[in-house]
């Protein structure tokens, strides 16, 4: 990691690269220094916002349909394919169609971010709660359990693994719909941020904000990988 | 065979009967041209105005397909590089893990201003955003090896490349596919986002315009191919997934 | 018609296979079971022995036949309400991995509407019952730390704690080595004793179903029903002593094991002129079940 | 076959072998010397954790030993770097659980020995036919490991460690998971191998009864520190049937040797 910094450092300061192009990386910590408060922190709050609040309501979303088409089989086929059309899709090509519906407030953005996290939860969530080993089903038939019983007590429990591996990549596929709805629905955010940056070639600015959404999105995942090391403490 | 039939006709038929709610729904509360288009429109806009959409259609299938492959070699290389040597694995595993969870989008106004628009920075966004996943995946895949497995191989003093064509390869083929269904969903989501941001061709942009025109069927045309590529690539991989794998007790689809 | 605590009258269960084949696997068994009997179920592999025992305990339906238990009568398997009468132990003890050996025992109480016992009398009947198979010290400690033995005494412990008048165990100790299988049947043997249970077991150990039980029916090949029923000469004190040095053992030994393997001389007569020794044709004649084994489970 | 007493053709001299975990190094092996004649059918009996698959695992260099010698045919191992490849392909491993690559059909797992030992010549690939058809899995050649049950699996696994034709099979309780009358029809047919071939073979079990049937000599072993207590050899000849089993002379040698393995007290259970 070092040496990656120092030559990039060299390099810059050689070559004399115009800082508009490649900003030595000095130029970047001291954007960083005077610009994250006054520019770069408000709109990465703002984004942060709408990432946090679209993937708490997308999880619990998530894993309840995966719960109710896990209940049939033909349920399961049928969804599948509308699951994977919504999680192919870029939200971000919806935006333009929802803003007649929904109006230009923060709102839509919220929406994006749950659009494109939600799909991925539900596929993981419903292949974990539709292989569960027929040996749990036939205790809990022994017990002569009720459907909701099973699935509150079996299948549930043994899918968590699955279903956590379906937070992650829903948190990866959060900021990227985070940014994107940023960058399609413009007032304020880093992906507008950003976008402007770059159009007045303030470059350091471009990668001192680049690096902070990095970073958030580092954070927020290893915020799932804590709860997940938690929660499956069994394993 | 029918339950094939069954498998196929099933999810079709909650299709279609999804477009003819959304066409009743349109008509029942009226909802102007302008918001929603029906379906119908849609249709006929598909066959009216593919001169406008199909090459853009092709431009983008193009850019996610050979961004697609870019990234599958990457990711199939670089993972089998890093199970190789322990060195490597040490020093590179972190910072590819940190690949994937960072929105590449956001790189997108940078390339611009190095590499200006055009096809090189989409495909360029393209394999950025999907190898790290797919690097992901193979190095899971490859280190959860069945110890069992390996140790037969240790038992006979087999060489590297033979332990990985023999051994490492053919179990880890479940996690090399999960890969390659993530990195081909994260594609194609790179590529419209790159088109849509930065591109002045291909769906993305047309979608722009369609809207900016307020062409609404066209728009929602576009957006049917970009889910119709989703689908086939999705399927077409599950496919040859399933046939690579009918020989074994393989233990169903997952995503991890 | 004789107040019988348990009677299973020809109980047949054909199985789909998803080639669409229908495969008969119980012909006609029938079993009479007293209270505090310990019966043991043995036959060849394949013969459907635990299918007989998972139709005992409600897990699998039966197509034809009657069940009958302390005088009333089930025409299709035993009802949700009688299930908490039942207690079944699996042959890969089946725990719960993410629950921790008092919460696995507790799991049955769960599902015990009608015993409105509070949290005290669970409490002390869990930890009553994880004495009884002397893993009151593991209380807190997750299945994933504990041995194979121990495992499955967690299991019989679950079985145990709701107070089953029956206790159903598919191959217990199947999966064990030998010498904790030998320790864990002389504390079954124990349990069965102090607990004035009726226990029923499905095995294929000689050794182990003569320590144990008091009868023992032997199942024919597919389609099963019962050909022979031993009943087995040592009294419960004896069973602590070598019971190799026992008068009749060496004789019950032979007439069970020759039951056992008796279906193959039947086979081999009309063999084609293998010039391997007879082992080799019963040998071939499992391989062809090999594959029919693989989807019924038993 | 009478087994002349010729310079013992493997020997094991004070080997010690440690594991270290993270937070405790368990003493698999303490002072462990044995040694195995050629052509000699010899058998580890003892209760699970008592090293006895270690032992195999050293022979086979799959590890290597905390200290001591290991000797192979006048051939001493070098506790640095492993033995050399053709001194390898003398030797036959057979694990607990088959191990069978699923991706793979039977002739497939049968062949894979000769791929990975490149010595592919047609008279072993006949020999391998050989193999399939003395333990009756010529007609499922063609089919995959999960289409065919347990038991033929398992005597995949010992067909596939003797392909290569070695002069030393190392079994690690290889019929451990089968039922009790499925096991006695292996060990049989693997008496009736072992007579074929000539083979040197190591049996590992923790079934004293299986050891007494199949066993020429047995080890007798104990656990923490893993440690040899006995060295029992067995007068049965190499022809033996099921029904050694009933003579007086089989129980006397299981009582001999449960005795040394360290009866259960049963006062203790009641």
């Amino acid at each position: 990691m070092i040496i990656i910094l120092l030559l990039w450092e060299i390099s810059t300061i050689a070559f004399h690269v115009d800082s508009k192009v490649l900003p030595s990386f000095t130029d970047i910590l001291s954007a960083f220094q005077n610009k994250f408060i006054p520019i770069i922190l408000p709109d990465l709050l703002i984004t942060m916002k709408n990432l946090v609040l679209g993937y708490v309501i997308a999880v619990p979303l998530g894993i309840l349909i995966a719960a109710i088409c896990a209940q049939s089989q033909t349920l399961v086929k049928i969804a599948t394919p509308l699951i994977i059309m919504t999680l192919v899709t870029p939200v971000i090509i919806i935006v333009p169609i929802l803003i007649p519906f929904i109006g230009f407030d923060a709102k839509i953005k919220v929406l994006v971010v749950i659009l494109q996290t939600a799909p991925i939860i539900i596929l993981n969530s419903l292949v974990g709660f539709t292989n569960v080993k027929q040996e749990k089903l036939d205790l809990m038939k022994s017990y002569g359990a009720s459907r909701f019983e099973i699935f509150r007590k079996i299948t549930f429990m043994d899918a968590l693994p699955r279903v956590f591996a379906g937070l992650e990549l829903g948190c990866i596929l959060s900021t990227i719909g985070a940014v994107s709805g940023d960058i399609a629905v413009g007032d304020g955010g880093i992906g507008t941020r950003i976008q402007m940056a770059a159009s007045t070639l303030a470059t350091d600015t471009v990668f001192a904000s680049i690096l902070s959404t990095c970073l958030l999105a580092i954070i927020l995942f290893q915020v799932v990988v804590w709860i997940e090391r938690n929660v499956i403490a069994w394993k | 065979m029918k339950r094939k039939i069954s498998s196929f006709l099933l999810p079709a038929a909650a299709v279609i009967i999804l477009f003819i709610l959304w066409e009743i729904s349109i008509s029942i509360f009226a909802i102007p041209a302008w918001k929603l288009s029906r379906p119908t429109e849609i249709a006929m806009a598909l066959f009216r105005d593919y001169k406008e959409i199909l090459p853009a259609v092709f431009y983008t299938y193009t850019n996610v397909i050979i961004g697609f492959v870019l990234a599958m070699t990457v990711g199939l290389s670089l993972g089998s590089f890093i199970n190789g040597n322990k060195l490597a694995g040490v020093t590179l595993t972190p910072y590819v893990n940190l690949l994937c969870t960072i929105p590449l989008i956001t790189i997108v106004p940078l390339l611009m201003l190095w590499f200006g628009i055009g096809r090189p920075i989409i495909i360029l966004t393209i394999v950025i955003q999907s190898f790290p996943i797919m690097n992901f995946n193979c190095c899971v895949a490859f280190a959860n090896v069945d110890p069992l497995r390996l140790e037969l191989m240790d038992s006979f003093k087999v060489g590297k490349l033979k332990r990985l064509y023999y051994c490492i390869l053919p179990d880890a083929i479940p996690g090399v596919f999960t890969g390659i269904k993530l990195s081909a969903i994260l594609s194609i989501l790179s590529s419209i986002t790159a088109e849509m941001t930065g591109g002045n061709q291909g769906l993305g942009a047309q979608i722009n315009v369609f809207v900016a025109f307020l062409k609404m069927p066209q728009a929602m045309a576009c957006i049917f191919y970009i889910a119709l590529l989703g689908l086939v690539l999705y399927y077409s991989i599950s496919h040859i997934e399933a046939r690579i794998m009918k020989t074994r007790n393989n233990e169903g689809e997952q995503a991890s | 018609m004789l107040d019988n605590f348990f009677l299973l009258e020809n109980i047949q269960k054909s199985v789909y296979t998803n080639e669409g084949k229908t495969i008969r696997v119980l012909d006609q068994v029938d079993i009479n079971v007293e209270n505090h009997e310990f019966i043991c179920i043995m036959g060849p592999s394949g013969c459907g022995k635990s299918l007989l025992l998972r139709i005992m305990g409600g897990i699998d339906n039966m197509s034809g036949g009657k069940i009958s238990f302390k005088g009333n009568v089930y025409e299709d398997g035993i009802d949700k309400q009688t299930k908490s009468d039942f207690g079944y132990v699996f042959q890969h003890d089946n725990l719960l991995d993410w629950r921790t050996v008092y919460q696995n025992v507790h799991l049955p109480l769960e599902f015990d509407k009608k015993s409105n016992t509070k949290k005290t009398d669970e409490r002390e009947r869990i930890l009553n019952v994880l004495k009884l198979v002397g893993l009151d010290a593991y209380e807190k400690s997750y299945p994933r730390e504990l041995s194979g033995g121990m495992r499955q005494r967690t299991a019989i412990a679950r079985a145990l704690v709701h107070n089953p008048s029956i206790l159903l165990l598919d191959q217990p100790f199947g999966a064990l080595d030998a010498i904790t299988r030998k320790i864990l049947s002389y504390e079954l043997l124990k349990i069965w004793h102090r607990e004035q249970k009726t226990v029923i077991m499905v095995t294929n150990n000689i050794e182990e179903a003569l320590l144990l039980s008091n009868k023992i029916y032997v199942l024919s090949r597919k389609p099963s029903n019962v050909t022979h029923i031993i009943d087995v000469p040592f009294t419960y004190d004896e069973r602590w002593t070598n019971l190799l040095e026992h008068p009749e053992y060496e004789a019950v030994t032979e007439e069970l094991t020759g039951y056992l393997s008796e279906r193959s001389e039947h086979e081999n007569a009309h063999e084609s002129q293998d010039n391997h020794s007879t082992v080799k044709s019963l040998d071939h004649y499992l391989a062809s079940l090999g594959d029919i084994d693989h989807r019924v489970s038993c | 076959m009478e087994m002349t007493k010729t310079k013992p053709f493997i020997t094991l001299e004070h080997v010690n072998k440690e594991f270290v975990t993270k937070n405790k190094t368990t003493r698999a092996l303490s002072d462990v010397s044995l040694e195995v004649s050629k052509g000699e059918f010899l058998v580890i009996v003892g209760a699970s954790g008592c090293g006895k698959s270690t032992i195999i695992r050293l022979i086979d260099d799959i590890i290597k030993p905390t200290s001591g010698t290991i000797q192979v045919d006048g051939f001493e191992y070098d506790n640095t770097k492993p033995i050399s490849k053709d001194f390898i392909s003398r030797m036959g491993f057979v694990f607990q659980i088959p191990n069978l690559y699923p991706w793979l059909t039977v002739r497939e797992n049968l062949l894979l020995p000769l791929k990975l030992l490149n010595i592919n010549t047609k008279e072993h690939v006949e020999y391998a036919e050989y193999l399939l058809d003395m333990v009756h899995l010529q007609n499922y050649a063609g089919a995959y490991p999960n289409e065919i049950s347990g038991g033929m699996a398992q005597r995949l696994g010992v067909i596939r460690a003797m392909v290569h034709k070695p002069e030393i099979l190392m079994m690690d309780e290889p019929y451990g998971a089968l039922d009790e009358l499925t096991r006695e029809q292996m060990d049989i047919e693997l008496l009736d191998l072992w007579k074929q071939l000539g083979t040197t073979i190591i049996f590992i079990t923790h079934d004293v009864e299986e050891a007494v049937l199949v066993g020429s000599r047995i080890y007798v072993m104990k656990s923490d520190p893993g440690r040899i207590v006995a060295d029992v050899p067995i007068e049965f000849g190499t022809n033996r049937t099921i029904n050694n089993k009933f003579t007086h002379q089989f129980s006397v040698y299981c009582d001999q040797i449960t005795e040394l393995i360290g009866e259960i007290d049963l006062s203790k259970i009641k």
